[in-house]
C-alpha cells in the first residue's frame, strides 16, 4: 500500500511492503510497530533504532509527538491527495475559517466587530478558562463574519465562536 | 496547640502534598472536594473526606464557613490552607483563631500587613529594606496622581494590583502618552480578579532576575533561611522552571547570606511564624530589591526540599503544633542542586492555551534524584474550574549540569497522554544555550525564545513521524475495513463485545 | 577505554536504571531483549534495542555470543551485565576484553577469584579477614571428607554450593544423622541450579546479620567504601528489605570503619576495579566475617545512593571509561536513612507463590523522599520466565523513624492490579515492634514472623470490607441482569460498542 | 436489597437501601462508593471516612484488598445461602480437593503417591516458576487420588495436577 505523508512542506512517499518492511521515498527499513497496551502509545524500531511517539488523530490530521516534537501529518493515498489538490486550490481562496474554542470556557470579551478586518494575530476574543485569561488570535488576515457567541457566554470545547473569511 | 488531625483547604497535588506530610508525621488527614472533585487523588489518599459543594471555587474551595464547620465535625484541630484559595485571606486565619483551630500559616496580621503591597513595600522600608523605586505606601492613589508620580520614577514603568498576585492587573507602561489607557485596562483587570480596583507604580528593571528567600519562621522568635530560588524563567509572570541555588548566586555565599539576612529581616518586621518566601529582583550588580512576600507555602517549595533535606511541610506543621524549629541555621546545608519543571496542560505549540479533558494514560518518570508531585492519575479528568497544573517533575543532581540532564531523561520518561502539556516547552528551554549557561532574566522566555526557533536547530526525525502516521492511518484504514465486513456477518453481541476488547487490551 | 554507547545485557528494572545512568552522561544505550519482553520498558526507553531469542535465559539473555555480536554492530563500545544472568560469568567478562568491548564490572580475574566461594574464602583468609569457620578453601570435597570434618566446626552447620547464591544448593544441617541425606540434596539442587555439585561447609552463627559494605575501585588504584546496609530481612535468604546505614551499627562510626577498612582490603586482595560488595555475618558482639564478594552491581544499591548522594551507576560507567573515582573517602558522608523494599509478584497469604499475569493497573507512590526502580507498567505481562522482583520502592527520611513512617505511606499509596504482590507483607513487618526497635537478624522472617500473626493485632476494618464487596457483588448482580435485558432489545453492534466503552471508562 | 457477606467465621448481614445508605447488621452508614476509572480500584466514603480498595472476583468469592490486609468475602442472598447450607454439609465430607497450578511453570518433583496418606502441610508438588522452586503444600489431611502430572511436564496456570480426597 503507497501513501503521501505530508509534514510541513515536505511531502514523504511511504510505502507498507510485506515482512515488516517500509519504504520511504525508495529507502527500505525495516521496521517493528507496536501500540503499547492499547493508548495511543506506540513503540517502533527502524533498523534497531527505538522510538516512542503518542500520536492521536485530529480531523484529517496525525499528530505525532516524538523525543520532544509535535509533527502534524497528513496521511493520503494518491487518489486522496488528487482529489484533494483539485478542490483545495479555489478553497483556499473563498474558504471561511471557523474559530472554534479549544476548551470550555467563559467568553470576558469579544474585541472585534462582525465586518471588521484583522490581521493574523489580532486578538479575536478572550476566553477564561483554568483561571487565565486565554487570548484567542486569528490564524490568518480576514474580515470578521458571523459572531456567535456574547461577552459572559458559556462555550462547549470545539463550539464555534466565529468566522473568518 | 496540640493536634492530631489536620483540615487540607486544597485540592490537587499540593493537597496530596500536605496530606503525605500527615501520614509522616503519624496524624490523620481531613480532605474537602468540590463535586468535580470525588474521585480526586486528594480525596483517594485522605483518611477522610467531606463535599463543600459544586465545582465553581466560590461554591466549594472559598467556602470559608463550611470548610471550618467540617473541620470541627471532623475533629479536625488545624487547618493547612496550601496556596491559592484561601491561603492569604487574613479574614480566613482569624476565624480558624476565632473557632480555635490551628492555622497552619503565620497570623492574620502578618498576612495583612504583606497583602496589601504598598502597605507591605512602606513596612520593610521602613524597616530599612530595599524595595523596587515605586509609588510604595502611598495609599489608594488615583489616575491624576499617579500620573504626576511616574515621571519622578521614571520609565519604563509596572502598574500593579494592590490586592494582587499571579500577574492579574500588571501592565508595563513605556511613556506617559500610553498610561492612562492601560492604567484603566489594570483597573479593571485588579477589580475582576482581586474585587479591588487599586493599582500602585513601580520601576521596571532592566535584565533583573527573580530570586525568591524561603524562610521558616517558630513561635520562639527563632527564623531562619533555607537559602535561595531562582524563578526567572516566567511566562506572563507565571513561573515554569524553578530551581535551587540560583545559578547567578551560585559559591557567592557571602551574597546568599546578605540576601537571607534581609528576609529573616523582613519576616521579623511583620513578626511572621510558620514558612514564607521573599520574592526579590536582583540586577545585574547584585543589587537587590523586595518584590513581596508570600505569607504561605510555594508552588516551588520541593527545590529546596531537596537541596536541603529539610521537609517543609513537616516543619510547617510542627511550627503550628508550638514546636521549636529542628534545624538551626548554622546546621541548613544547601548540597547539590536542584530544577523544578512545572507540568501545566496547556498547548506550547499554540501560544500555552490550556487543554482540558480526561487523562487516559499518565505514567510518572522515577529512578534515582527524581521526584514528581502530582493529584492526577489513569483516567482523572482536567477540568476548566481550576488552574491548569498537573504535577511538578522535581530532579535533584549534585551539579547543575548533571540536575539539567536528569531533567531532560526524566521528561524525555514522562507519558501524558489525554490532554496537551508544556513538556516539549521545557525540553526545548533545556537545549537552550543561554539556559544552559545560566544566562537569563525574568524575560528571558517572553523575549529570547519561541518554540520554532528552538525546534529549527534541534536533532529530529521528521522521517520516523512520517513513518508512524502512515503507519497508524493504514492501521486504522484496515481496521475500519474488518469491521465493516464482520459486521456484516455477524449478530452476537457478545462476541463483538469480546472483540473490542482484545483490540484494546 | 573511552566510549559513547553501552550495551546493557539485562532487562526489567535494572536494564531501566543504567539505561537512565547513560542517558545522564549523554550516552547512547542499547538495549537487548527476548521475544517476551519487545515491549518492556528497558526496550522502550533506550536508544536502540536488539532481538535475542525466545523467552527462555538460556536463548536469549544468556547468549554471550549474540549479546558480543550486537555490542559490536551496533557500535557500543561498552557492556553493562547488570547483575543476575551474566554478570558474575568471568568468561563473559573475558569474551568482552578478547572483543575489545569495555565490560563494565571487575577483570575477569577478580570474578573467577570470588566465583568460587572456597577460593574467595582462602584468598581472604591469607590477606588476614575473618571467614565463618569452615571447609574454606580445600577444594572439592567429598561427602566422606565433609561428614568427617563436620564435627571439627561444631553443629549446627550449613551446606552451601560452591558456585553459588541466591541460597540455591543450601542446607542447614543440625546433626551428623541427617547429614548425608542434606548433602545429597544439597549437590542436587547445586547442580541444577549452577552445573556444579560441589558443596562446603560452613558454621552457623545464631542471631547472626547480614551486612555488607559497597566499594567502589577505580583503575587508578583508589579503593573507597560507601558504609554499609543492613541486609538481614530475609526469607529463604532471598532479601526482602534493606536500609542504610544499619540500625546494629548506627552512631558507631568507629566499628563501620572497621568494617569499611576489611571491605577494601578484601577487594583489594584481588585486584578488584569498579562496584562490588562485601557480604559479612556479624554477631551480638560485633565480631563480623566474610561471607562472600558479590562482584557486580546490587538491587539494594539504591539505599547507598540515597544516603551518600553517589549515583553508583554512573560511576560504574566512570570507572569503565578509566577516570578516576570522583569522590575521595574522607569527601563520603552518610546523611539520614534510607530504606528498600523488594516487591515481588508473589502471594505472601499463601506461602508466597509467585503470581503471574497482566498488570492491568499500576501506580507508583511519588512525592518527598520517594524513588521507585521498576521495569513495569499498565498492560505489561509479568511472565513466569523471569525473576519475580516487580519494583523497589526506596525512602530516605532524616532519621530510621522518618523513612519507616514514609514508606508505610508510600506502600500505602502503591496500586498494582492484576498481579498479587507482596506490599502486604511489607506493610505488616513496619508494624512490629521488634522491626521498628531494630531488633532482629537473618531469621527473624521466618522464625518470628507471620502473616496470620501480624494481623491479629492490626486495626483491620472486617465490616468495611462486607460493605465493599457486597456493593461491587450487587452492582456486577444489577449489570449482568441489565446486559441480558438489552440483549434482548438491541441489535446493533455499534451502539454495544459504545457502551461497553461507557462501562469500562 | 439483603445480602448476608461471610468474611472468616464472621455473618454480616448487609442491606443495600434508598439514598446511598447501607445497613450492616442494622447499623445505617451513609456510602459514597465509586469505581475509579473503570479499575477494580474503588473509593467509598462512609460517614466521611475514605478507603479505598481493590476488589477481584475469584471464582465465586471476593478479595478485598483494603489498607493492606487481604480479606475474602462470600457475598450471598438469603437462598442462595441456605441451598449451599445445606449441600455444604455433605460436600465437606467426601469432597475432593483438586490442587491447581497457582501459576505456569514446570513440574520438578511429585514427592507423594497415589494413595498415600498425607497431613495438612506437606509437599505434594514443586513447581519452577520465576526462576524459584515453589513447594505446593496440602491444604488438609488427605489421601492423595489421581496424580495427573510428570516430573518434566509444564503445566499452565490453573491446570488441575492432582486430587486430594
Amino acid at each position: 500500500m503507497k501513501y503521501i505523508t505530508t509534514i510541513g512542506e515536505k511531502e514523504y512517499e511511504v510505502e507498507i511492503l510485506a515482512n515488516n518492511q517500509v519504504s520511504v521515498d525508495g529507502v527500505t527499513y525495516h521496521v517493528d510497530f507496536q501500540s503499547v497496551s492499547g493508548q495511543p502509545v506506540f513503540t517502533m524500531l527502524v533498523d534497531g533504532k527505538s522510538y516512542e511517539a503518542h500520536i492521536y488523530r485530529e480531523e484529517d490530521l496525525w499528530q505525532v509527538l516524538l523525543r520532544g516534537t509535535l509533527f502534524t501529518a497528513r496521511v493520503e493515498d494518491e487518489r486522496e491527495k488528487r482529489l484533494r489538490a483539485e478542490s483545495g486550490s479555489q478553497a483556499a481562496e473563498s474558504g471561511e475559517h471557523i474559530l472554534k474554542a479549544p476548551m470550555p470556557g467563559l467568553v470576558v470579551k469579544v474585541p472585534v466587530e462582525e465586518g471588521e478586518q484583522v490581521e493574523k494575530g489580532d486578538v479575536l476574543l478572550i476566553l477564561e478558562s483554568m483561571k487565565m485569561q486565554n487570548e484567542l488570535k486569528a490564524p490568518r488576515a480576514g474580515i470578521v463574519r458571523r459572531i456567535r457567541v456574547s461577552e459572559g457566554d458559556n462555550v462547549e470545547q470545539r463550539e464555534a465562536l466565529l468566522g473568518l473569511e | 496547640m496540640t493536634f492530631n488531625k489536620v483540615l487540607i483547604a486544597n485540592r490537587g497535588e499540593i493537597a496530596v502534598r500536605i496530606i503525605r506530610a500527615c501520614h509522616e508525621l503519624g496524624m490523620k488527614a481531613v480532605a474537602v472536594f468540590s463535586e468535580a472533585d470525588r474521585k480526586a487523588l486528594h480525596v483517594r489518599h485522605a483518611d477522610e473526606a467531606y463535599l463543600l459543594g459544586p465545582a465553581a471555587s466560590s461554591e466549594s474551595y472559598l467556602r470559608m464557613d463550611k470548610i471550618i464547620e467540617i473541620a470541627k465535625k471532623s475533629g479536625a484541630g488545624a487547618i493547612h490552607p496550601g496556596y491559592g484559595f484561601l491561603a492569604e485571606r487574613s479574614e480566613f486565619a482569624q476565624a480558624c483563631a476565632e473557632e480555635e483551630l490551628a492555622f497552619i500559616g503565620p497570623e492574620p496580621s502578618s498576612i495583612t500587613a504583606m497583602g496589601d503591597k504598598g502597605i507591605a513595600r512602606a513596612t520593610v522600608t521602613d524597616a530599612g529594606i530595599p524595595v523596587v523605586p515605586g509609588t510604595e505606601g502611598e495609599g489608594s492613589l488615583s489616575d491624576e496622581e499617579l500620573l504626576k508620580l511616574a515621571p519622578e520614577i521614571g520609565f519604563p514603568l509596572l502598574a500593579k494590583a494592590t490586592a494582587g498576585g499571579g500577574g492579574k492587573g500588571m501592565r508595563e507602561i513605556r511613556n506617559i502618552e500610553e498610561m492612562p489607557g492601560l492604567l484603566n485596562a489594570a483597573r479593571r483587570e485588579a477589580e475582576a480578579a482581586f474585587g479591588d480596583g487599586n493599582v500602585y507604580l513601580e520601576k521596571l528593571l532592566k535584565n533583573a532576575r527573580h530570586i525568591e528567600i524561603q524562610i521558616l519562621a517558630d513561635q520562639h522568635g527563632n527564623v531562619i533561611h533555607l537559602g535561595e530560588r531562582e524563578c526567572s524563567i516566567q511566562r506572563r509572570h507565571q513561573k515554569l522552571l524553578e530551581e535551587s541555588p540560583s545559578p547567578f548566586i551560585n559559591e557567592d555565599n557571602e551574597f546568599r547570606e546578605r540576601m537571607g539576612d534581609v528576609a529573616v529581616r523582613t519576616a521579623q518586621a511583620v513578626g511572621y511564624v510558620n514558612a514564607g518566601t521573599i520574592e526579590f529582583l536582583v540586577d545585574k550588580e547584585k543589587r537587590f530589591y523586595f518584590l513581596e512576600m508570600n505569607t504561605r507555602l510555594q508552588v516551588e517549595h520541593p527545590i529546596t526540599e531537596a537541596v536541603t533535606g529539610i521537609d517543609i511541610v513537616k516543619e510547617q506543621i510542627r511550627i503550628a503544633r508550638g514546636r521549636q524549629l529542628s534545624i538551626r541555621q548554622e546546621d541548613v546545608k544547601m548540597n547539590g542542586w536542584a530544577i523544578e519543571c512545572r507540568v501545566n496542560a496547556e498547548d506550547p505549540y499554540n501560544d500555552f492555551l490550556p487543554s482540558t479533558g480526561f487523562i487516559t494514560h499518565h505514567s510518572v518518570p522515577t529512578g534515582p534524584g527524581v521526584r514528581v508531585d502530582t493529584g492526577v492519575y489513569d483516567g482523572f479528568e482536567v477540568s476548566p474550574y481550576y488552574d491548569s497544573l498537573i504535577s511538578k517533575v522535581i530532579v535533584w543532581g549534585n551539579t547543575r549540569g548533571q540536575a539539567i540532564l536528569r531533567m531532560r531523561r526524566a521528561l524525555e520518561e514522562y507519558s501524558i497522554v489525554g490532554v496537551m502539556t508544556n513538556i516539549p516547552f521545557h525540553q526545548n528551554l533545556l537545549d537552550q544555550t543561554r539556559f544552559i549557561a545560566g544566562q537569563f532574566d525574568t524575560r528571558f522566555v517572553e523575549e529570547r525564545f519561541s518554540m520554532e526557533k528552538a525546534e529549527q536547530n534541534k536533532e529530529t526525525h521528521p522521517e520516523i513521524a512520517a513513518i508512524l502516521s502512515t503507519l497508524v492511518a493504514h492501521t486504522e484504514f484496515e481496521r475500519s475495513a474488518q469491521i465493516i465486513q464482520r459486521g456484516e456477518r455477524d449478530t452476537s453481541n457478545w462476541k463483538w463485545v469480546g472483540r473490542w476488547e482484545r483490540m484494546h487490551r
